[in-house]
């Protein structure tokens, strides 16, 4: 199916008006060599039912999280309830196909839900700026740690063995580029072990951290502050409804994965990336900020500002490369933890400890199941297995669970058990009936 | 009544006034609540009792407190105060604003793409690892190229991916110490230098030729066995083919560099050339402009990157292979089964999972339909589409490089501005008036009151002619007039300057007396026209 | 350009401007085409192949011819120029413009209800007759009635039904013959007279009383043993509960007569009183009212009939019932088999299948929502924000009948008009200026001047008290003010005698010169404000 | 859960401005006796999650058609494809959540979509005037006849036996109120045949007929004007673009069913009622008529005309009782019938003429079937099977197909079969095959 209108008269008479002969003559500018002869070797256009039907046989070879797969993995990715408010308004028609707000007085909608967005996002997290959106949580760790290193000077950065493996690893890809020393911290008993002394001048830490522990953030606050480092905190937008804010324990940054709030599993993407910190590192925020300002009526009016520390006008000397973003998301989160609200946003995050406590519980009874790690919990958590984790999350599968993720190499193994709003008393139990059967 | 404001209160809609639309903060109530959680039937532990008192806040996370009723009608008023393509032509040079077809929209909503768990294992996903292996082949035969990573969740995450390839394929020749500098033509995009560094690359720009493309012999100058390699985009922004590019492949090739392909003007040449055929080494696409993943106010995108085949063993991992295994998991129809793999010398991972999956089905959906044949008509009638434009606008704009240009060409105010004052910025606000979006302005930079102008391939020749009567309208306005617009916005033009002056970023920021600006004028004082 | 409008002007968006919106065949070029169709590998026969010469038409049906683009842009704007629920408040008495849950989309939305055929067998469609089953269940209980039939698509179908189920029931009484009227309040809505006579009746009409009820000597004096019955809606339309209903009932009984309730109120009383226990013995209810069933710019509705045992043999059908055999088909949990059963003195079928079914199903899930608890708040808060807001308006506006209310009120313009030649309909289109939908004009027929006002239980307070300020402002208008508005709807007042005058009523009917109206001025020249 | 917003605080305040104590004050005019002690008698309100739960059930208990039940079934109910403009246009909602467009101003966007819908009803069938929209077939049936008999002050009606089954069932029900007197006409080999003489007020035949048969419309149409009646005829829009159409071979009133344009099959509803007539009948049009005409200041409007043949106005005189319709699904049946265009339109119904060829050529090589009627067919015919067509429905369902419709004893049985353009050879031949197994 093809979208192009113009009729064969139409466009006879439009290249009558260029003087031209043919299409083809259109392409003149381009060196007869490089042409290519014959067109694509692809396929032709197929009918939008078509289309649907080779859709319905990708689907079809998925298995997706529901009934028939009742989901206790977590990891960065979880299994919420969402509203139907969120994509009845998210994904109205003018938010999908706006561009970046470049002309402010048509693009009032995105604008004022970006600075929503933005307040929300530092209300969460107890900070005073935030951005419009990153891609995800791994490239809002890399952004924190160029500003981190950018506003120090040294580019030396601690980071957690409790942070997500991949962000990590993605970290480490991208410091080939910068040059940033990047140096994993132990857990001890799952959590960060910090050095006494050093010059960093980033120390990272994620709490809740991958394995689920809570993390001494205050600590790792101070610690920052005597050795002159910022303290970066990759944090949890769910567990933010009960524990206390990164930002008023010390964090000058605060970075984190956006999926629970608006975001479907998908694959991994597309999630978004949030970003906040102290006002004083405003001028190094990476990507869009939206502000409040007014019209040439006075009238209350919101634009994209602090533009020069953008890529299209600092080009190499921009705080980051970042143009595109995650803005659709950003709304989406917007509407969904709107939905929740105060007191939603804390039930939420109780009922997700709730499930949590009483699966990690009902686990532990059975044998060969230990705690992987003794620190107090809050949504996740990780417990050694008799049987290898991947082979029981395969084994699970066939039972009708994804029992959770298997840990790497660098945690001994193990499994990791994610519990949220969403699980049932009676699906638990049915659970851990499963899991007994599978690991005898 | 006490308390927030009217959320059922409509004058925000342009349909029903010009006043502002509230901010969730001020449609709140203390108390009022629209969640509500599924019975579970688990014990009704407290916070106490499970947070340690360390760690637990005290005072709930202040959040909004509005009713579901109300959020829909504010998400829906602000959707009223928001330009978008479905409501009209988009010609924001350099960001191919096509229709984006309704079918792909209803390709992704599937359950068994939506709700599939990115750590789920391999047997569980074949049917997006199967998706992943069809796009990223279809993708090497438009480009032109051996393999691809579909990691990049945007076309700056694409560059810097790029750049890091270039350092790991110098670095395995034993060179990535002496390659320090890549090159860029002055017209490039803002994202390119600004990847560069990241990159750990100096810039090293080189200028246009006054025919808008690169100068060959300034290139040649500036090359030498310290250059990483070049990026280039072709058409380049002023939408001019660089017919020289065999000739700049071959001096960058010469001195051992590698061409980076920016991919954002792809949607000029679908079926027509390949970058590969070009001689680029390296090709990033933007999936939001060339295939149809909407924008979204701003993302998510995709920005796969493709390579040639001596680069392919640097790609990031890890990526969806079929083996020749048969099937494994739910199959229906698949052919083979798929695995994860790590590329032998791979830079590594550069997004937390597998890339932005559903803008990347959506991409496959949009591929699908149109096949090679469909891709060819895109092309070709952007490229229509833009030239008859440039012709009709001659005389009235400046037109700086004012020979057959591809998707997009750059137009100028510079001529209404010395004639009467009226500048690039006055022609994008009083096109909104208009009933089109603005143009891009003042970019590239090598253009001085730039009007970047990209019709794409869905906007009939009506709108087109309607689009160069309004801009032949507004080349016959007096500064006053220009000054004005845009008059039929739910805002009037916005004082950029005091948002940076006195930055507020959020709702609580605004200062403490005072506060933020009225929502706007009860009812009709400012509405009586 | 020669052909059609631009359709990627956008100027007729709100936003953007205030030009009409051009149709769709103003939009169409010659040849044009968005549709395509799946490839199935059958016979290409042509049309002479399958139809005789004698019915096969030589010229292609006239549609119209637009791209998918300008499609989606056409619609998409149409939307901006539509006020709705989702955009602000809407009180129109009488309608019951309550918010519709986004969860009831959501239900309905599932291949599983949607792809199911009407004529497939029983076995394949248990969940829609489970659903029904439940739903009538609900509906009785909420009523107080023995059974109830789903087919009725609306209020109107619904009371039509009603009427046919008197006929039936006098008739099985052999006095079908002798019973020849109806009796009807003047307050009645239109389609209680007009449903009267279609079921054959003659209309009786029974004055209300100085206290806006049904005045009972008057009632009394028109019944005798040619009644067949009596239509009510209880609140009635001037939102007053009809205090003498037993006493009514009573009487209306006492001549062998039935009491029909006009279930368009019910949201004043859910969880309060029951129409059965008023002595009501036929009732149909507004699911597109009462159960936030949306109203889709004027339906679909559903219309529900539910009955007293006595009269439940002569319902339509087939009925879904449940059997006491096990579960049949993909049961999935449900309990007992159900089958499509013919009542033994049914009336007949009223609808082509079983009614407006997903209809059915998202009122049963904003039932389920609710619950029990959930509709006696929605009445709680119906009737607490109408007396709120009557309350407000004493003295500003004359309040004919000014006692306590239930969910709707009318007050009327007359001292308005009287003081300064303010009419209903100005108000109305005034508070469009207000941002609100105006209220029910000129309706119950016996207020003057009437606004009949039902500010619906999802409206917060904090709207209300915006709508009353609105409100009291306008009462302060001048004529000269009032006689202007609306002045910020995309179109000012329409001229509804030319409309009448000389009809258009299609695109093919304009006039052969002159055609129609310009779709407005070009570019600024109104919009200068 | 509660859709009510009110806080406690707010009601509180609320019952204090008048004057009361508490909420149950505000019932006080409800007489004591008749106040419901207790409340309903119904289960509390369930979280929006477990109505879905719900929900998943019902639709669990349901076999739709599609991969696992391919459908062959019709009977006025045609399983068509749905572009996804449809959806995403129709049920924006501004449109979904809109009332009957009282407000002109403010309704511009129904407005004008029912102008167009109207020109394009009126431009299927050949007539001068449609409504915007009735319930349904049976319902624009019944409307037909009494406009009929109204215009000929003739309450004797001819209804040919041709016309759906359910829709001469509800005029039969409706014509205990109206008192007319219905007369069924008998086919012959598949077409109605007329008397000769008498004094009907109206003919209504349909065409394609039940049976899928071609009637001769022409003939019916001279019939009608010798005897004086008013031809009414009940028309396909699928077929109308292929027929020469109803208006131009004398109908003075269209009728039909719009359903396969626009609406799910959704176990029959809701669908829309199409109503066409001539302009000299358009004062006793039932229903809304939307008209173009202009706004003080001279631009482009339309707005609801010739309201008082309307209920509101007229009450007992009134045309019709229809006051809500099925607005939305005329919107839909625009949406989808402006996307397949002219061209597509005509393309559409010869795709579903060749299913249909191909499908009965290969059916009556099975011995034992038989062609139920020798006349022309398009879309849909009947055939005369070995097996009781209602046992082969229910065993074609478990071989994965639902057959079609078995038809009624007034037709002597057999079975109904319709094929659309969604149906593709090989799902055609793998239906021949399972219903040669299952007759045999
Ligand atoms: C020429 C060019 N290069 C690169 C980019 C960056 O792509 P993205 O915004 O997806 O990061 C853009 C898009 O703005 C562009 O126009
Ligand atoms: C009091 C009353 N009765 C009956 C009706 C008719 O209902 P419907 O429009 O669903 O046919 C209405 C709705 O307009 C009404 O308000």
């Amino acid at each position: 199916m093809h979208f192009v209108p113009h009729t064969e008269a139409e466009v006879a008479e439009m290249l009558a008006a260029l003087g031209l002969a043919s299409v083809e003559q259109l392409f003149d500018v381009v060196p007869a060599a490089l042409r290519l002869a014959g067109g694509l070797d692809m396929a032709d256009g197929l009918a939008e039912a078509d289309v649907a039907g080779r859709f319905d046989a990708y689907a079809a070879a998925n298995r997706p999280v529901g009934a028939d797969l009742v989901c206790f993995a977590g990891a960065g990715a979880y299994d919420h309830d969402m509203p139907s408010v969120v994509n009845r308004l998210a994904y109205r028609s003018e938010f999908v196909t706006a561009y970046t707000p470049y002309q402010p007085e048509v693009a009032q909608g995105v604008l004022q839900a970006l600075f929503e967005y933005q307040t929300l996002v530092c209300r969460l997290f107890g900070t005073d700026v935030a951005n419009a959106s990153l891609y995800d949580g791994a490239s809002a760790c890399v952004e924190a740690v160029n500003l981190a290193v950018a506003a120090t000077g040294r580019p030396e950065v601690w980071i957690s063995r409790g942070v997500h493996p991949h962000w990590r690893q993605v970290m480490t890809t991208m410091a080939v580029g910068t040059g940033h020393h990047l140096t994993d911290i132990a857990l001890d008993d799952g959590l960060t072990s910090w050095p006494e002394s050093g010059l960093p001048g980033a120390i990272l830490v994620q709490s809740p951290n991958y394995l689920g522990c809570l993390e001494d953030v205050g600590a790792a606050g101070e610690l920052a502050r005597r050795l002159g480092a910022l303290l970066i905190v990759a944090a949890d937008p769910v567990s933010a409804g009960l524990l206390i804010s990164p930002g008023s324990l010390g964090a000058d940054v605060v970075v984190g994965e956006g999926q629970p709030f608006g975001a479907p599993l998908s694959l991994g993407g597309p999630y978004l990336g949030l970003f906040a910190c102290r006002r004083e590192h405003v001028r190094r925020l990476p990507g869009r900020l939206v502000g409040e300002t007014v019209d040439t009526g006075g009238r209350r009016a919101y634009v994209t500002t602090l533009r020069t520390r953008e890529q299209d006008i600092r080009r190499e000397k921009a705080s980051s490369n970042v143009c595109t973003n995650q803005t659709l998301m950003a709304v989406a989160f917007l509407v969904h933890l709107a939905w929740l609200g105060t007191s939603g946003l804390r039930e939420l995050a109780l009922r997700c400890a709730r499930g949590t406590r009483y699966t990690r519980e009902a686990l532990l009874v059975i044998d060969g199941v230990e705690p992987l790690a003794g620190a107090p919990t809050l949504r996740e958590f990780a417990v050694r297995t008799p049987l290898a984790a991947d082979i029981l999350v395969d084994r699970m599968a066939d039972e009708g669970f994804l029992a959770g993720v298997a840990l790497g190499e660098e945690y001994g193994g193990g499994l990791l058990v994610a519990v949220t709003e969403k699980r049932t008393k009676a699906e638990i139990d049915a659970y851990v009936v499963a899991f007994e059967k599978v690991v005898r | 009544m006490t308390g927030g404001a009217p959320g059922g209160r409509a004058t925000s809609a342009p349909l029903m006034g010009r006043d502002a639309e509230p901010t969730l903060f001020e449609l709140s109530s203390p108390g009022r609540v629209a969640a509500n959680f599924r019975a579970t039937g688990l014990p009704e532990w407290t916070a106490e009792d499970l947070v340690p008192a360390a760690h637990l806040r005290n005072e709930p996370t202040p959040v909004a407190e509005v009713s579901e009723r109300d959020l829909v009608a504010h998400m829906t008023r602000l959707s009223h105060r928001q330009f978008s393509v479905d409501l009209g032509a988009y010609p924001l040079g350099s960001c191919t604003m096509k229709y984006n077809p309704k079918l792909c929209d209803d390709a992704v909503a599937r359950a068994g793409l939506a709700d599939v768990h990115p750590a789920a294992p391999p047997r569980l996903t074949q049917g997006w690892m199967a998706l992943f292996a069809d796009l990223e082949e279809a993708l090497c035969r438009i480009t032109g190229m051996a393999a691809a990573t579909l990691q990049p969740p945007a076309g700056a995450a694409g560059e810097l991916t790029g750049l890091l390839l270039m350092r790991a394929f110098h670095g395995a020749a034993g060179e990535d110490g002496r390659r320090r500098r890549v090159l860029i033509p002055d017209s490039a995009h803002g994202t390119n230098p600004a990847s560069v560094t990241l990159g750990g690359y100096a810039v090293t720009q080189v200028p246009s030729d006054d025919r808008g493309c690169v100068d060959l012999d300034a290139l040649v100058a500036r090359l030498d066995d310290d250059v990483a390699g070049i990026m280039l985009t072709n058409p380049n922004t002023l939408g001019l083919f660089e017919e020289d590019i065999v000739a700049i492949a071959g001096a960058v090739h010469e001195v051992g560099g590698l061409l980076y392909y920016d991919g954002a003007n792809l949607n000029a040449i679908l079926g027509v050339t390949r970058p590969g055929d070009m001689g680029f080494d390296i090709v990033h696409m933007n999936l939001h402009k060339t295939f149809a993943v909407p924008h979204g106010g701003g993302g998510p995108g995709a920005g796969p990157v493709a390579v040639t085949e001596r680069l392919s063993p640097f790609l990031p991992g890890p990526r969806p292979v079929r083996t020749d295994r048969g099937p494994s998991g739910p199959s229906s129809g698949l052919q083979g089964a798929y695995e994860w793999v790590e590329p032998e010398r791979s830079i590594g991972r550069i997004h937390s999972w597998h890339g932005n999956a559903l803008a990347l089905a959506r991409a496959w959906s949009y591929i699908l339909a149109n096949g090679g044949d469909g891709l060819r008509k895109v092309s070709d009638a952007a490229v229509l589409n833009a030239n008859w434009l440039r012709h009709r606008l001659r005389g009235a704009y400046d037109i700086p490089f004012d020979r057959p240009c591809m998707h997009e060409f750059v137009a100028s105010a510079t001529n209404l501005k010395r004639d009467r004052g009226v500048r690039a910025l006055d022609v994008a606000k009083r096109l909104l008036e208009e009933g089109f979006h603005a143009p891009t302005t003042y970019f590239p930079l090598v253009v001085e009151e730039a009007l970047m102008i990209e019709p794409t391939e869905t906007e009939s020749p009506q709108t087109l002619a309607a689009m160069a009567d309004a801009l032949l309208r507004i080349a016959g306005d007096t500064a006053e007039d220009a000054r004005n617009a845009p008059r039929t916005s739910p805002v009037g033009r916005v004082d950029e300057a005091r948002a940076a002056r006195q930055l507020i970023p959020t709702w609580d920021a605004r200062p403490a007396e005072g506060g933020s600006p009225p929502i706007g004028p009860q009812g009709l004082s400012e509405q009586r026209f």
